[in-house]
């Protein structure tokens, strides 16, 4: 992806962060972020940003694990090579669904986990950093450059007066 | 069609890189010591030329020695072809020799199965009357024997000291023992010591040499049957050993006899006595009267637990009451006798018994039998004995009925007066030569015997055993030699029945035929050979058409079958010696698989459990529970022993159905140089035994004991010995059984949730005969012969690691005083519905369209679930790597058997390899399937005919109608595993149960 | 976006790849790890090329026995000689071959067609049905030197066995046996050649 | 649970405060106290590993399994550590679903429990095993043998499924949970650790967007993971529930075996975090008395229903009428082995009622040692089920005993050595908290806005 700046301020209370996300949303900026070493409960209305669309991919990631399941024990017992096993129907779903089942879970599992690398953009090898205390206790928010109402100095200014601790210009975040 | 296997030489060193290839994989030094305590634990050393030079193995040896390692690595590997291949071999198919097994007075006729000129099963040959295709567990394990690796590879020379009992030898060679032969026959006095020689032609040829020599030929038996020959003379004037045609006897009394177990003849008894166990048929009743429990005994409708001393009083009561009965004169002589027993009999539990089954006698009078003459009857007042019996046989007009004096057993020939003649004559210094044949005196032989002194005098010892043994030990000369089965032999053992026995390998090591040795010291210009064919051609009818039908069957001559009538019975009268009653009385006695410890060095027959007691590995002293209790002993605590001023420490066990005042202890233990396998295993009970003028003394012995605290642990392949009421043998009283077939059965209603399977074409199943089963466990060394299944050696058979794919449960039912016996050989079950297969992940255990539970090693990976889910618990599992055998007893494997390696699971296949066989064959010559054409290894071995191989699928066949009997049932019925082998139930002919309150607990499930 | 599409196309590709590896190997048109084409050098260079095609000899002239028993084997030197003590060409492979024959102690040809001992083939019965040396053992008459044909692997015995389980041959047998209580007066008996035991005992 | 209010988190942290607490562990050089430790551990793990190869080389005739005990030490064993396994799961995902705040600052070490467990119960199924170098044949993969597949009829199939499935999924689960933090240590190192810390923090932003995405897979993964830790000592309750051995074949056993997995995982979880309260003392702020109470609670629950189990067995046994399950259950109580019933009665069912009283719930010496006790008790129950079931079945003739030899204990002791070590490495490497999980919480119970309404 292109390397997008922007302008970040950085905030030291939770409060605030979500304040200033309301503030900018309701400036009308559309292509900001906030960064916070925590999920920040109700920040999402906050920013604007609609549910996450993982669930889908895990529901059909679960349904194919389990199609596959069926599909696997079926084909080996009873299809490319019946044996008799103690006398049973060579396709005995029930003594399957255990396999099954773990199949679905498997794979709804794994492929969720990989919609988040996905959604997330990870791995990603150079993250930059414009404050290391981001992970840890401070909480920024950055408007990029790409916003139709980008003005670094209005930014800068809006920032200041609702009590940024500090602003940064970022080339890329 | 002798086998002349040409000699061809292999390079050793190919064996060599296999040992090599067999050794690299992991751990081995670890892995040999985890196997100390196995037989199987010698390195592969092999003994000095000998089996390098058998082609079979350059063809064979490579498949055997893959054993079962995936196709994962691929060594190099060689074929050798025959340079020379002789005509009747084919590479892949065995080829059947008729022989005939030596065991004593258990002679049978047996055909040898070779493959590549190499024997590896032995079985029975249905040709030979009596036993027919029956074969003991010892004739079964005989073959191991041959391929024994403690047997000398060449004549050896002893350094003998004065007291002959030096150890070191020196090997010789053939020209430097013959010539020294040769310098004794010159000097004379040369005498021959052998036990029993079934062999006419050899015998002469002995005769002609001690003839030659100024000396004698002696026959001697350690397991004496000479007092009872004898005794026949005194009653009847002919001194024979009469055979017992069990077949025709409606009652059988027996007192102190073991005539299924280790008696004469036993295995052809075995046989007719099943004839007569079969419900459907006229049932024979059996009353046993035994100081110790002995197969006879548990397979009896009636057993009553006696003392030695009590013996001759419960023979006279019965003589005198059947004479009172049948109106003949009690003979005078006995009467005195007779009166000083009145208390006795008075004090006797079941006094009240003797009319009633003298009654019985005389109502099946000639066609009853009274028995007698096992080791336990050879109390100091046998000779009595003998002649009460003999006589009410008489007076029951038995006499050429069941007792056969037409036949009679000629093979028995040895008697204590011919050894205590030679002992005198040592002493005299009259002996210059002994040769000693066939025996191993100095093993057997008590050292109050003076046998040992009395040999000291002799200036040179001859010594024709294959290892060097006591005997050896104490003789100058060991001049090896054939083993039975690399050797021609003539037998008689029944007279007018002759059989042979024929060479099925090139002799394996630099050994020699001893009547060769003869012939060649007379300068004789025969080998033996030679005069066995010359002197039987002439019996078999003289051409040599007659004598190649005589080979391919092995048996020449008939059984006479017309009864004669009586032999004139006199009551001649009975000398005894009468001291006061003892404590405790010691009874010596031989068991099934050891008996008199001539095959003792045989692995098999060492982890053989005995068929009542169930202990393998060990001889002990077996007391009653109330001993046990009253003297604070428990199983496997070690007493010191005393008897006829002979002390010995031996651990004890707790034999429910024995007498409180018996001891009991086995023979054929004790060996200090019988090899690798036997040596100090138990203790030496001969020393216990006295030899006396003419009788030998094995009970009735006052004998005591004292705790030592020192405790052994007894290798008992069986974990409890009740049936917990539990539905196991169904038992039930001919009456009965009788008004319904399904007599103690509980039936329950089994259903299948889902569809069952079809089998088209064949489906095999089995049935057991549990009234036929006499529980001998030869099944058990049969298949441990077919099937490849190693010994795993004391120490495992205690962590309950035995391989046995068929074992026999023997449970006791009713009290521990006077308890009855049964026995159930349990095999694999192939069930239907098996739970092995459902739990094995790796489908390495599955059903076969043909109904059976196949087993793939290779593709075990050894989680032991279906052990665990096998209800009957027949799975067995390699702990080790038990398959890696030393040579030269790798040779006895069946290559058509997997070797199984360390790590998997194993069990009966229902011989699958047979059936296979079979099936090609039928398939190549495009004929169909025969019932019984196939037979398993047990079903082939087994005498009672208890076991029935066959097709489910075909209403036509034996097991399908035994099956479809309603005395069977399926072991465990209520678990709906659908069982391929049923159970017939166990029918005794007896008016109530002694198990009857157990059976009615367990009713419903 | 091109990204996206290369991506698409790469994973495609593999899953396509792994599906076409699985398909061989399943179906035994590959085979892995087994002696395929093993072709070691013998003792003396016998050439099959020579005996069984040019001279044309018959398989079973020398390897006899694979028409009743489990091994085909290696012929014992009489079998050579009975055409070599006449026939005198000069070569020192002869001259081995008779030391070898008239010492006795043969020679040791190098096992080409190794199966493990748990596998229990029997010549017989194939030969009986029909099947040529060549199905299993490839061109031989054609080989200098003998080399392992087929890869003998367990999927290459069954794929085989199959066939004759689908066959028509084997279907009417079913039915005729099916009509004919349980197939026990039916001649032909129902071959049960899929079974674990029909090799592994 | 939260009907009282009172902080989950003691001592007025800042956020920073809460960052440096928790990173310091992983930043400052090991004490002397880790340092033995680990040097006790790894040496008993290196034992093991020798035990291992012995048996392995050697044959399983070297362990007391025999001839009918055809299970013994090694199947006990992984079913014990496998229900040790369970606990991480259910704390971190059950409680999280059931929004049971408390659990942040355990959920992280819980799981690293369960991950470590799972790792060392799976190296059993494979030693037991005949021929181990071949126990990949357990995986259904694409041969040249016809091709040959496995038997999904067997529970030991199922196990395998069931057991990668759990072991992948929570390995996942944890790492997921991992990550921000991972990113918070990368932020605060320097040089190497930096570098480390980065390649596993896969460049974690922290925007709200990936949040968002982040607490979405969290629960879905939490979702999957309850249904997934049911089934997953379900299936190995299978392994006996599915034989027709009497004592195994009960329909019982699932639930049964859940709870006992539940109860002996939260003693191991109780044992391992009043260790990590004693090691660091800065935990006991984050890691209260009040969380150690609630898991005992938990513990005498589950204590109570395993023992309800006990009861229920015995009663069917009887009510079915068949004289072999009569006969197992009697067997367990009074036959040979009534020594390892016993304890697993007292331990299991006796001791954890002094968990009536607050004092023993509060006294961490007390838990302590309680918690132990129900570990060995734990043990043996599986002993018991496994052991005395086999040794008496349906044929008395084959009736046998079970004897644990040198190399029984030497796996036994030895897999508590590899537990240990890898625990006491992650304690060192990773933060032991979840400093992303806890922050939220900080403020909890101190009448702010945050989590509040949650109760």
């Amino acid at each position: 992806m292109a390397k997008v700046g922007g302008v970040m301020g950085i905030w030291l209370t939770e409060d605030s962060i979500l304040a200033v996300a309301e503030k900018v949303k309701n400036a009308g900026y559309h292509k900001f972020d906030a960064i916070t070493p925590y999920p920040v409960h109700g920040m999402e209305d906050a920013c604007g940003l609609e549910r996450s669309w993982i669930p889908w991919v895990t529901f059909f990631a679960g349904l194919t694990g389990c199609l596959f399941g069926l599909w696997f024990t079926w084909w080996t017992s009873a299809v490319n090579w019946p044996i008799n096993v103690g006398g049973k129907p060579m396709w005995s779903l029930p003594a399957f669904v255990p396999v099954i089942f773990e199949l679905t879970i498997l794979f709804a599992a794994l492929a969720s986990v990989g919609a988040l690398f996905a959604a997330c953009g990870l791995p990603r090898v150079d993250p930059p950093v414009v404050d290391p205390d981001l992970t840890s206790h401070k909480f920024g928010l950055i408007i990029y450059e790409s916003d139709s109402k980008y003005n670094s100095n209005d930014i800068e200014a809006m920032f200041k007066q609702s009590g940024a601790d500090a602003v940064h210009k970022v080339s890329e975040y | 069609m002798q086998t002349d296997v040409n000699e061809n030489s292999s390079t050793p060193k190919y064996w060599l890189s296999l040992e090599q290839w067999r050794n690299d994989e992991g751990f081995k030094e670890l892995a040999q010591r985890e196997f100390l305590s196995s037989p199987l634990a010698e390195d592969n050393k092999t003994p000095a030329g000998g089996w390098a030079r058998r082609e079979f193995l350059q063809l064979m040896g490579a498949s055997l020695a893959l054993s079962t390692f995936g196709c994962v690595r691929r060594p190099v590997e060689k074929i050798v072809p025959y340079a020379k291949r002789p005509k009747e071999i084919i590479p892949g198919l065995p080829n059947y020799y008729a022989s005939t097994f030596v065991d004593g007075y258990d002679v049978v006729g047996t055909v040898v199965r070779t493959r590549e000129g190499r024997p590896i099963k032995i079985e029975g040959n249905e040709f030979y009357p009596g036993s027919g295709e029956g074969l003991s567990a010892r004739g079964q394990a005989q073959i191991l024997s041959l391929y024994d690796p403690d047997r000398l590879t060449g004549p050896v020379q002893n350094l003998v000291n004065a007291k002959r009992t030096n150890k070191d030898t020196v090997s010789t060679n053939w020209v430097k023992a013959e010539s020294a032969l040769k310098a004794a026959l010159g000097e004379g006095g040369v005498y021959v010591l052998s036990s029993s020689n079934p062999s006419p032609t050899s015998r002469s040829i002995i005769e002609k040499f001690v003839a030659q020599g100024k000396g004698k030929y002696f026959e001697f038996d350690i397991l004496d049957r000479s007092t009872f020959i004898n005794s026949q003379g005194r009653v009847t004037g002919t001194e024979i050993m009469p055979s017992f045609d069990l077949s025709a006897a409606d009652v059988i009394v027996g007192i102190d006899a073991d005539y299924l177990g280790t008696g004469v003849a036993s295995t052809a008894h075995q046989r007719a006595f099943a004839l007569r166990r079969d419900p459907g048929g006229s049932m024979n009743h059996v009353i046993q009267f035994e100081s110790m429990m002995t197969l006879t005994g548990t397979n009896a409708d009636e057993r009553y637990a006696i003392k030695p001393s009590e013996q001759l009083a419960i023979a006279l009561k019965l003589a005198e009451s059947i004479c009172i009965q049948m109106g003949v004169s009690f003979p005078f002589a006995w009467r005195e006798i007779y009166g000083s027993f009145n208390d006795t009999i008075k004090g006797f539990p079941f006094a009240k018994k003797l009319n009633s089954i003298a009654e019985k006698l005389v109502k099946a009078k000639g066609k009853s039998l009274v028995i007698t003459g096992a080791e336990a009857s050879m109390t100091q007042n046998q000779s009595a004995v003998y002649d009460v019996v003999n006589f009410i046989n008489g007076v029951l007009g038995n006499d050429g009925k069941t007792v056969k004096y037409s036949n009679s057993v000629s093979s028995v020939r040895g008697s204590v007066a011919s050894l205590n003649e030679l002992i005198s004559l040592m002493n005299q210094e009259l002996v210059k030569t002994l040769i000693i044949h066939n025996s191993n005196p100095l093993y057997t032989l008590p050292e109050a015997s003076g046998f040992r002194s009395a040999l000291a005098k002799v200036k040179t010892v001859f010594y024709t055993g294959d290892r060097v043994n006591e005997t050896g030990i104490g003789s100058n000369y060991i001049i090896p030699d054939h083993h039975p089965l690399e050797k021609w032999m003539d037998v008689e053992n029944i007279s007018g029945v002759l059989s042979l026995s024929q060479p099925t390998i090139q002799p394996l090591y630099d050994t020699k035929a001893f009547e060769d040795i003869l012939l060649q010291t007379l300068g004789s210009t025969q080998t033996w050979n030679q005069t066995v064919k010359a002197s039987t051609l002439a019996k078999v009818g003289g051409s040599e058409k007659s004598w190649v039908q005589f080979l391919q069957k092995g048996v020449y001559g008939t059984v006479e079958n017309s009864p004669k009538s009586g032999r004139s019975y006199n009551g001649s009268p009975l000398k005894i010696r009468l001291d006061e009653a003892a404590d405790f009385e010691l009874v010596l006695y031989t068991t099934v698989g050891i008996k008199d410890g001539t095959l003792a060095n045989v692995s098999w027959l060492q982890e053989f459990p005995d068929p009542i007691t169930k202990i393998c590995w060990d001889n002990y002293l077996c007391i009653s529970p109330k001993t046990a209790l009253d003297s604070g002993l428990n199983e496997g605590d070690v007493v010191a022993l005393t008897s006829n001023g002979i002390t010995l420490d031996v651990p004890v066990h707790i034999q429910p159905g024995l007498n409180d005042r018996v001891l009991a202890l086995a023979l054929g233990y004790g060996q200090k140089a019988a090899g690798k396998v036997a040596n100090d295993i138990g203790v030496n009970a001969y020393q216990f035994a006295a030899i006396e003028k003419d009788q030998i003394i094995y009970s009735g012995m006052n004998a005591k004991f004292k705790k030592t605290g020192q405790q052994i642990a007894l290798a008992n392949v069986q974990g409890h010995h009740s049936m917990e009421g539990r539905q196991i043998v169904v038992e039930a009283t001919l009456k009965d059984i009788l008004e319904d077939p399904q007599a103690g059965q509980h039936k329950h209603k089994v259903f299948s949730l889902w569809s069952e399977h079809k089998y088209l074409g064949h489906k095999w199943g089995m049935a057991v005969d549990l009234s036929k089963c006499n529980g001998c466990g030869a099944c058990m060394i049969a298949c441990q012969a077919e099937n490849n299944i190693p010994v795993v050696g004391k120490r495992h058979v205690l962590n309950g690691r035995e391989m046995s794919w068929i074992r026999i449960d023997r449970y006791y039912t009713g009290t521990p005083e006077n308890p009855d016996v049964v026995y159930q050989p349990l095999m694999c079950m192939h069930c239907d519905n098996a739970p092995c297969e459902t739990v094995c992940p790796v489908l390495a255990t599955v059903h076969s369209d043909e109904g059976t539970n196949d087993m793939v090693y290779n593709r075990c990976v050894g989680t032991r679930y279906c052990a665990n889910n096998c209800p009957y618990k027949v799975r067995r599992f390699n702990w080790f790597n038990y398959s890696k055998v030393s040579n030269p007893l790798k040779m006895v494997l069946n290559p058509e058997v997997t070797v199984r390696s360390r790590g998997v699971m194993e069990k009966c296949t229902f011989c699958v390899q047979r059936v296979k066989a079979k099936k090609t064959e039928v398939k190549l010559a495009d004929r169909k399937l025969q019932d019984q054409e196939i037979k398993t290894a047990c079903q082939q071995t087994c005498a009672a005919e208890a076991l029935v191989f066959g097709d489910l699928n075909d209403p036509s066949s034996e097991v399908s109608k035994m099956q479809r009997s309603l005395r069977s049932y399926s072991l465990l019925e209520e678990l709906a595993v659908m069982p391929a082998v049923k159970y017939m139930s166990k029918v005794r002919n007896v008016s109530q149960l002694k198990g009857a309150d157990n059976h009615k607990k367990g009713g419903h499930h | 976006m091109i990204k996206k599409l290369i991506g698409a196309v790469v994973v495609l590709a593999v899953l396509a790849g792994i599906y076409t590896f699985f398909h061989l190997l399943v179906n035994n048109k590959l085979s892995i790890g087994y002696n395929k084409g093993y072709q070691p050098t013998q003792p003396l260079p016998f050439s099959h090329k020579l005996h069984s095609g040019e001279l044309g000899l018959d398989c079973k002239y020398c390897h006899a026995s694979a028409e009743v028993s489990r091994h085909s084997a290696i012929p014992s030197l009489n079998v050579c000689m009975n055409c070599h003590i006449n026939l005198n060409k000069e070569s020192k492979y002869l001259t081995q071959l008779k030391e070898a024959y008239n010492s006795g102690d043969s020679i040791a040809w190098v096992k080409v067609h190794m199966l493990p001992d748990h596998v229990k083939f029997n010549h017989a019965p194939h030969i009986k049905a029909g099947k040529d040396c060549q199905t299993c053992h490839g061109p031989v008459e054609q080989m200098e030197k003998v080399y392992q044909h087929s890869d003998l692997s367990m999927g290459w015995c069954i794929s085989c066995h199959r066939e004759q389980m689908d066959s028509a041959a084997h279907s009417s047998i079913i039915e005729e046996v099916k009509n004919k209580d349980q197939g026990q007066d039916s001649k032909k008996h129902v071959p049960s050649i899929i079974n674990c035991s029909t090799c592994h005992y | 649970m939260e009907t009282y209010r009172k902080p989950l988190i003691v001592g007025n942290k800042t956020l920073k405060d809460v960052t440096d607490d928790i990173a310091s562990l992983v930043e400052t050089p090991p004490g002397l106290g880790w340092l033995t430790m680990i040097l006790g551990s790894s040496s008993v793990f290196l034992f093991y590993i020798i035990v291992i190869g012995i048996i392995v080389g050697t044959g399983m005739g070297l362990m007391g399994v025999s001839h009918p005990v055809g299970w013994g030490t090694d199947i006990v064993t992984f079913v014990f550590w496998v229900g040790i396994g369970h606990a991480g799961t259910l704390i971190s995902a059950v409680l999280y679903l059931f929004r049971q705040k408390w659990r942040t600052s355990i959920a992280r070490s819980a799981e690293a429990m369960t991950v470590f467990a799972v790792a060392t119960a799976g190296i059993f199924p494979i030693i037991h095993t005949g021929r181990p170098w071949l126990a990949f044949w357990l995986f259904p993969y694409p041969n040249q043998r016809g091709p040959l597949w496995v038997n999904f009829r067997s529970p030991l199939v199922w196990d395998v499924f069931a057991i990668s499935t759990y072991a992948t999924v929570s390995v996942t689960f944890w790492y997921v949970g991992m990550v921000p933090d991972l990113a918070t240590l990368r932020d605060r190192a320097k040089g190497l650790r930096r570098l480390i810390y980065g390649v596993f923090s896969l460049g974690w932003r922290g925007r709200a967007r990936d949040w968002g995405h982040y607490e979405m897979v969290y629960l879905l993964l939490a979702g999957l993971s309850t249904p997934l830790v049911l089934s997953v000592h379900s299936i190995v309750s299978f392994d006996f529930a599915v034989a027709q051995l009497p004592g195994w074949h009960t329909t019982i056993f699932p639930p049964y075996f859940v709870a006992g997995a539940i109860f002996s995982g939260f003693a191991m979880v109780v044992t391992l975090m009043t260790l990590v309260r004693i090691a660091v003392p800065e935990f006991k702020k984050y890691i209260t008395i009040d969380h150690m109470e609630l898991m005992n609670k938990v513990i005498m629950t589950t204590g109570m229903i395993v023992g309800y189990a006990y009861g229920s067995e015995f009663f069917i046994a009887w009510y079915s009428g068949s004289k072999y399950e009569v006969y197992a259950f009697v067997n367990r109580a009074i036959g040979p082995y009534w020594w390892a019933y016993w304890t697993m009665i007292t331990c299991n069912v006796v001791i954890p009622q002094i968990f009536w009283f607050r004092w023993a719930r509060r006294s961490i010496p007390t838990m302590f040692v309680v918690s132990i006790f129900v570990n060995i008790g734990m043990w043996f129950e599986r002993y018991v089920i496994t052991v005395t079931s086999l040794h008496r079945d349906f044929l008395p003739a084959n009736w046998g005993m079970f004897d644990m030899t040198f190399y029984d204990f030497g796996v036994l002791i030895g897999s508590f050595g590899m537990f240990f070590t890898l625990f006491l490495l992650y304690i060192r490497a990773i933060p032991a908290i979840a400093i992303a999980e806890i922050k939220p919480v900080l403020g909890f119970g101190k009448g702010d806005h945050n989590g509040g309404h949650h109760g």
